[in-house]
């Protein structure tokens, strides 16, 4: 009877670690779609052309490279954190977008666009 | 507009004319011609049997001859030529004889019966006068027909004229055509 | 794009053309021939010629007018002269020629016909009554003003289509003068029909059979070299010649016109004269011969244009 | 018909309305000759195929009087096709869409009553609602066929929150786009003009579709004497022009270019220095095609192994200045992506990439953006399970077979409304009996276009589009080596009671609750697109002159250095792809015979003539009278074996249909295909040049698409033919 509840005691641990795990997993993708928007809207500021920032794409970087820049979260070589310029959730869709166009991510062109 | 010792003409390259009907529509869409005529058509041959075959295609319209036969057998003279060489027809002299379509070696011409008068290229002589190119020659993708001015020894047309060999469509006609296609 | 813009319309004017002329050359000959004072066979060819030559070229223009984009547009015709142009230069023979052939028919009227004619002018037109002239004596001066103009109206429907440098079928003088010949013979035909209504004609139809003999025996030697000389010409009008020769129109050509319509009534007339004028023996007539021969040579000389106006607008420079 | 008369009664007030209005429009930007104030004089934007040409409209008291080309435009230069010069007729043909229609009678019966917008709106907004509270968002389709004001059917769409969005990609280029994709990162451009040799396989260039790249190819191939060679098993006008012509047997055309890497490697003639530094998988590649000589090509393809080997050394000796031309072309087999993509190795290790005459990496011109928080992403994915069938293709596009048949099949979820842009699948997809009953099984169809296509036909309301000379679009970038941006402005105020499709989808957005993402003119969009380009008044620029010509083009070399990343996996072009293999696909291009066919059956094979855009413009009366209807074209032998006479009446029949129309017996095509131009045997009445006259290739074709990009393919069916 006890092993019995010991049993699902551990069951319960079980899935609710790994609800945990999922929990996490769903986190990390944001919505490329808003980060492109982010993106555009508050990184363009100074990363274009003649700016301030000098033009960054995300072609700028590998997947992985994108990986580790948002891994280690700073800015201006690591004067600053990101998160002084974008909330995490806006940081999070802004990361999908740049790691997904990054340039060594799959992205085939299209037909008249 | 006509101005003194002009000679318009045309010169075909039939050789980069791919058959796209661009020139037949521009011109039906400047003069808005019924849809059973055009001004400009384009002679279509293929010859041979699988799989050695040609195919060959070449515009055509009014050849705005030197001694048109038109001119010289229409009863009012509706049918002139400009001093510049192009030949109209004035509509409004115009009677309807047809005696001009039967008079032109090159079937040119033809009758419109909603206006009861006859109808052929003009080489766009408004568009001329606008200092546009006429509508088939300027539409042209392939850049089949080159337009210009025979007396003008600068012209892209003098060049080609005297640099590559060229033919004369039935020109024992005795109407001096003037469309020289290049060889 | 190869149309065929001349229809009917052209055929049947080139046609009473032709006829018209005919029938005026032919009054006008007898008018020189005869004498004022004695009443001769001439007479009544002169009269009866003048009174039928202006009604089918009437008729004709009529058609010429509605064969026009607009047929109200005709006028234009007449505020140019272009020499170079046949047609133009037609609009007018056929203008003088209308009036003088009008003028004539009035000549040759007998007084009591005049006075009939100007008894029919209604009250309202009195004042026309005044025109009532005898103008007799003005026959022979019509008939040589006339002559002239008669022979241009009957070269010119020839030339119109001889003119046309493009349709090798045509490009030849030798169209003007078979179509002259071919106005004049039919003319003569329908002299012989119109006489041969009476019994006692024999005289005038004597005559007409000469003078039509010898316009279709010119008429058959122009067609021989016309076909000999298209051969021998340029590859353009020998192709053009093939559209009688094995083309559409050969059946037509060869039986219809050439057969039928000139030397079936040219045999005929020659049997009919020639016995007669080698043993001077008087000249007799069967009437129903006569007519037939007269419709042969009409229907002769329609077919003539008919296949003239057809097989050119066929033909093409290659 | 008569443009004036009919303005005259058909839309008379219109016409003097427009008078006024589109004088007072477009006043400041004409630059017609003083002389007559009446004649105006407006650059615009063609839109009677997708190039995106330059146009002068010459507009008279209101009235469009005619097109002219805009020689201010680079690439379509002094060029004006048949098509574009025929484009008034969408503004003044009286078969154009005048007013919003709902259906009446029963789908595909054709009876309609004329609708308010309002009323239209509602209907299609209601109903979409409807869907989406019964099968969520996902229930709801968008396909559109690619257009200046695609972008905001699209996002009407995305917002709307269904994943189900399908392009035209997968009926077009998807395979060529992603072959090339995949090998160098982009879809470059083919420098013809100053290329000297071109090879093409059945990218009918001369006869299909009129573009710059027509210009080019004439002028080099005539002018410049480079040497064409063309493969195709019909005779077509690029055929004729062409210095070497063969009829390769349909679908081998792998198999020599195989040949040709056989020879050019086998024999060194590669250009060694620049796949040492560009290229990753050569050494595969060398061990690869070693077994493809050209006597084992000459079986498969019927081209003697000599003209290979010499083709494949002139070839080589004409590079870099030498082209395996990619094509403008769909997809003809389950293997065209490996046909596609061994054109792109044979032309990368001949080191025609970047170099003039040879492929050209587009340039590119940075457009700005009206910028705006865009909707949350869609929870649901996508119905054609791109991720699980075509893992490596371009997902926005969709995979359109696939898509159709899980819709039928209900799999993996229902999706029971149905939004179409512009697109005519009845006639665009193969197998119409299928896509039949994809319309049957819809709850809700609405079309939005300038005519009556046969989808129309089968819809519940329609929302009449105003033609491109009556709307400003969206500015976009005709792209290429020398790139230029084209601005497609009004030119005549709508005709009718036409709407563009921007305030098509506002009037929608309105009514299902999303305005946020439509509050907005088409002024300010163009505004913003244009405000980065670098002019003083870049509106009125484009406006006065219909383009933007950048002077920095073209540009060769860009890429030519060992530093430079191309976008693909290992950053170098790649010979040998890692993707591919990772995705379960062979890695290099591999070659499988195709079955041929059985006796009595042809390939029907499919080709396009320039005087129409895919099936939408042959009820057009300009450019109909050149083909009234179309013929199934015949070798000679066939018929005679059939017998069959030219002009007979005859049946084609496939698996899937059978269609009836006239022979064309020809000498100009193989004995073993048949060919029949596209876009007649319509069943819309309205289009009534082409309603029922002629036969619908969609109604023959079979359900086949490409294995790796999804793209329909065209060439896989065989049809029986017999005399009627």
């Amino acid at each position: 009877m006890s092993r019995f509840i010991r049993m699902m005691f551990l069951v319960l641990i079980a899935i609710a670690v790994s609800g945990l795990f999922y929990a996490t997993l769903a986190a990390q993708k944001g919505s490329e779609n808003k980060g492109r928007f982010y993106f555009r809207q508050t990184c363009k500021e100074c990363h274009t052309k003649g700016a301030a920032g000098g033009e960054v794409t995300p072609l700028n970087k590998t997947m992985e490279q994108w990986r580790a820049y948002f891994a280690k979260g700073t800015h201006n070589h690591g004067k600053e954190p990101l998160s002084k310029y974008l909330p995490a959730d806006q940081l999070l869709d802004a990361s999908s977008f740049l790691i997904n166009h990054a340039a060594d991510s799959p992205q085939p062109e299209t037909c008249g666009k | 507009m006509a101005a003194k010792n002009k000679r318009y003409a045309l010169v075909i390259d039939s050789k980069k004319c791919i058959n796209c009907k661009a020139c037949v529509v521009a011109c039906r869409a400047e003069y808005n011609v019924p849809l059973t005529y055009s001004r400009p058509w384009i002679n279509e041959e293929t010859r041979g049997v699988w799989p050695k075959l040609m195919a060959a295609f070449q515009p055509e319209q009014c050849h705005h001859c030197a001694h048109p036969a038109c001119v010289r057998v229409c009863p009012t003279g509706a049918s002139y030529q400009r001093p510049d060489g192009i030949v109209v027809v004035n509509e409004s002299d115009c009677v309807g004889c047809r005696y001009c379509m039967i008079a032109c070696p090159y079937d040119a011409r033809f009758f419109r019966e909603d206006k009861g008068v006859v109808e052929k290229c003009d080489f766009c002589v408004k568009r001329l006068a606008r200092g546009q190119l006429p509508a088939c020659v300027e539409t042209c993708p392939s850049k089949v027909r080159v337009f210009g001015d025979l007396n003008d020894p600068k012209s892209k047309m003098a060049d080609l004229i005297s640099g590559r060999e060229y033919r004369l469509k039935k020109p024992e006609a005795g109407t001096g055509p003037q469309i020289y296609y290049l060889m | 794009m190869k149309t065929i813009e001349w229809g009917y319309l052209i055929v049947n004017y080139l046609f009473l053309g032709g006829l018209s002329a005919g029938l005026f050359f032919v009054s006008a000959l007898a008018t020189f021939l005869y004498k004022i004072e004695e009443p001769s066979p001439y007479t009544r060819i002169a009269r009866l010629g003048a009174l039928l030559a202006p009604w089918p070229v009437m008729i004709g223009c009529g058609l010429l007018v509605f064969d026009l984009g607009h047929w109200y547009r005709f006028y234009k015709l007449f505020l140019h002269l272009r020499l170079v142009s046949p047609m133009s230069i037609g609009t007018w023979l056929l203008v003088f020629f209308n009036v003088i052939a009008l003028v004539n028919c009035y000549a040759w009227l007998t007084a009591a016909q005049r006075t009939e004619l100007f008894a029919r002018i209604p009250q309202r037109l009195a004042f026309l009554r005044r025109f009532n002239y005898d103008i007799d004596h003005w026959r022979r001066h019509l008939a040589l003003a006339g002559l002239p103009i008669s022979v241009g109206v009957g070269i010119y429907t020839g030339v119109l289509l001889g003119a046309v440098q493009s349709r090798p079928f045509w490009n030849t003088n030798l169209v003007a003068q078979l179509f002259l010949f071919s106005a004049l013979s039919t003319g003569c035909a329908a002299l012989i029909l119109g006489l041969a209504r009476r019994e006692q004609s024999a005289p005038e139809l004597k005559l007409l059979y000469g003078l039509d003999i010898c316009f279709m025996v010119l008429e058959f030697f122009i067609v021989l070299p016309y076909l000999i000389h298209g051969e021998l010409s340029v590859q353009a009008v020998q192709d053009s010649l093939k559209l009688i020769l094995g083309g559409p129109f050969t059946v037509l050509f060869w039986v219809f016109f050439l057969g039928l319509g000139l030397v079936t009534p040219l045999v005929i007339e020659i049997t009919e004269l020639v016995p007669v004028m080698l043993s001077n023996r008087e000249f007799h007539y069967r009437r129903p011969i006569a007519a037939g021969t007269a419709l042969l040579i009409l229907f002769g000389g329609f077919l003539l244009r008919y296949i003239f106006v057809f097989a050119g607008q066929m033909s093409a420079m290659q | 018909m008569d443009r004036r008369r009919f303005l005259k009664f058909s839309a008379g007030g219109a016409a003097t309305a427009a008078v006024a209005a589109s004088v007072a429009y477009i006043g400041p930007f004409n630059h017609a000759p003083a002389k007559d104030a009446e004649r105006l004089e407006i650059p615009t934007t063609c839109e009677m195929c997708v190039n995106k040409c330059s146009v002068i409209a010459v507009v008279e008291n209101g009235v469009i009087h005619k097109l002219n080309p805009n020689p201010e435009n680079p690439k379509s230069r002094g060029m004006l096709c048949a098509r574009g010069n025929a484009g008034l007729q969408q503004v003044y043909d009286s078969a154009r869409l005048k007013r919003p229609l709902i259906r009446v009678g029963e789908r595909g019966e054709g009876k309609w009553r004329p609708a308010s917008w309002d009323e239209a709106f509602d209907l299609a907004a209601n109903k979409l609602l409807e869907t989406k509270t019964k099968y969520g968002p996902q229930g709801t389709l968008w396909s559109s066929t690619e257009s200046f004001q695609e972008v905001f059917f699209q996002n009407l769409g995305a917002a709307f929150g269904s994943p189900n969005r399908v392009r035209h990609a997968t009926l077009c280029l998807a395979s060529v786009n992603l072959a090339y994709s995949l090998t160098f990162g982009t879809v470059p451009s083919f420098d013809l003009i100053n290329s000297k040799y071109i090879i093409m396989s059945g990218a009918n260039r001369l006869e299909s579709f009129i573009t710059p790249d027509t210009m080019d190819l004439i002028e080099s191939a005539e002018y410049r004497k480079a040497k064409l060679i063309y493969l195709d098993p019909r005779f077509t006008v690029t055929a004729s022009k062409a210095d070497e012509w063969y009829p390769i047997r349909p679908g081998t055309d792998l198999a020599f270019i195989l040949a040709m890497l056989n020879v050019i490697i086998g024999e060194s003639r590669y250009d060694k220095e620049f796949v040492a530094n560009y290229t990753v998988g050569f050494d595969k590649l060398v061990d690869y095609v070693k077994p493809f000589t050209s006597a084992w090509a000459e079986q498969e393809t019927e081209i003697p192994a000599i003209d290979i080997v010499r083709i494949a050394h002139e070839f080589s000796d004409a590079s870099p200045r030498a082209v395996y031309y990619a094509g403008r072309r769909s997809s003809w087999y389950r293997e065209d992506f490996h046909t596609r993509r061994a054109q792109a190795i044979l032309n990368a290790i001949v080191g025609s990439w970047d170099r003039e005459g040879g492929m050209v990496p587009n340039g590119k011109i940075a457009l700005g953006e009206y910028l705006f928080l865009p909707w949350d992403d869609p929870v649901a994915s996508r119905v054609d399970e791109m991720d699980k069938n075509f893992p490596l293709a371009a997902k926005g596009d969709g995979a359109y077979l696939k898509l159709r048949e899980n819709v039928i099949a209900g799999t993996p979820y229902p999706v029971k409304a149905w939004m179409i842009h512009k697109q005519d699948p009845l006639n665009a997809l193969p197998n119409q009996a299928r896509t039949l009953e994809m319309v049957k099984q819809m709850d809700f169809i609405g079309v939005v276009d300038v005519q009556m296509s046969d989808t129309a036909w089968y819809a519940d309301v329609i929302f009449p589009e105003s033609t491109y000379l009556e709307r400003t679009d969206p500015v976009e970038v005709l792209s290429g080596i020398t790139p230029v941006v084209v601005f497609r402005q009004q030119v005549v105020k709508p005709a009718f009671d036409t709407k563009p499709t921007l305030e098509i989808a506002q009037g929608l957005a309105k009514r299902m609750g999303l305005s946020q993402y439509f509050d907005y003119t088409i002024d300010q969009w163009v505004d913003a697109q244009v405000k980065e380009l670098p002019l003083q008044m870049p509106l009125d620029h484009l406006k006065k002159h219909g383009v933007y010509v950048p002077s920095d083009f073209p540009k060769y070399g860009t890429t030519l250095n060992p530093e430079h990343r191309f976008i693909t996996k290992s950053g170098k072009i790649e010979l040998y792809s890692e993707r591919l293999e990772e995705a379960k696909y062979d890695p290099l291009p591999v070659y499988h015979a195709l079955s041929q066919p059985p006796q009595g059956k042809f390939r029907l094979i499919l080709g396009r003539r320039a005087y129409f855009t895919h099936a939408n413009s042959t009820n057009n009366p300009w450019l109909n009278q050149f083909a009234p209807e179309n013929r199934l074209w015949l070798n000679p032998t066939a018929a005679d074996s059939l017998g069959v006479g030219d002009g007979d009446l005859v049946e084609a029949k496939s698996s899937v249909g059978s269609v009836r129309l006239k022979a064309r017996v020809t000498q100009e095509i193989r004995p073993d295909c048949v060919f029949m131009l596209h876009g007649y045997g319509k069943k819309s009445k309205w289009q009534r040049l082409v309603a029922d006259k002629g036969g619908s290739d969609a109604e023959l074709l079979e359900t086949a698409w490409d294995t790796v990009s999804g793209n329909a393919s065209m060439h896989e069916t065989f049809v029986s033919v017999r005399k009627v």
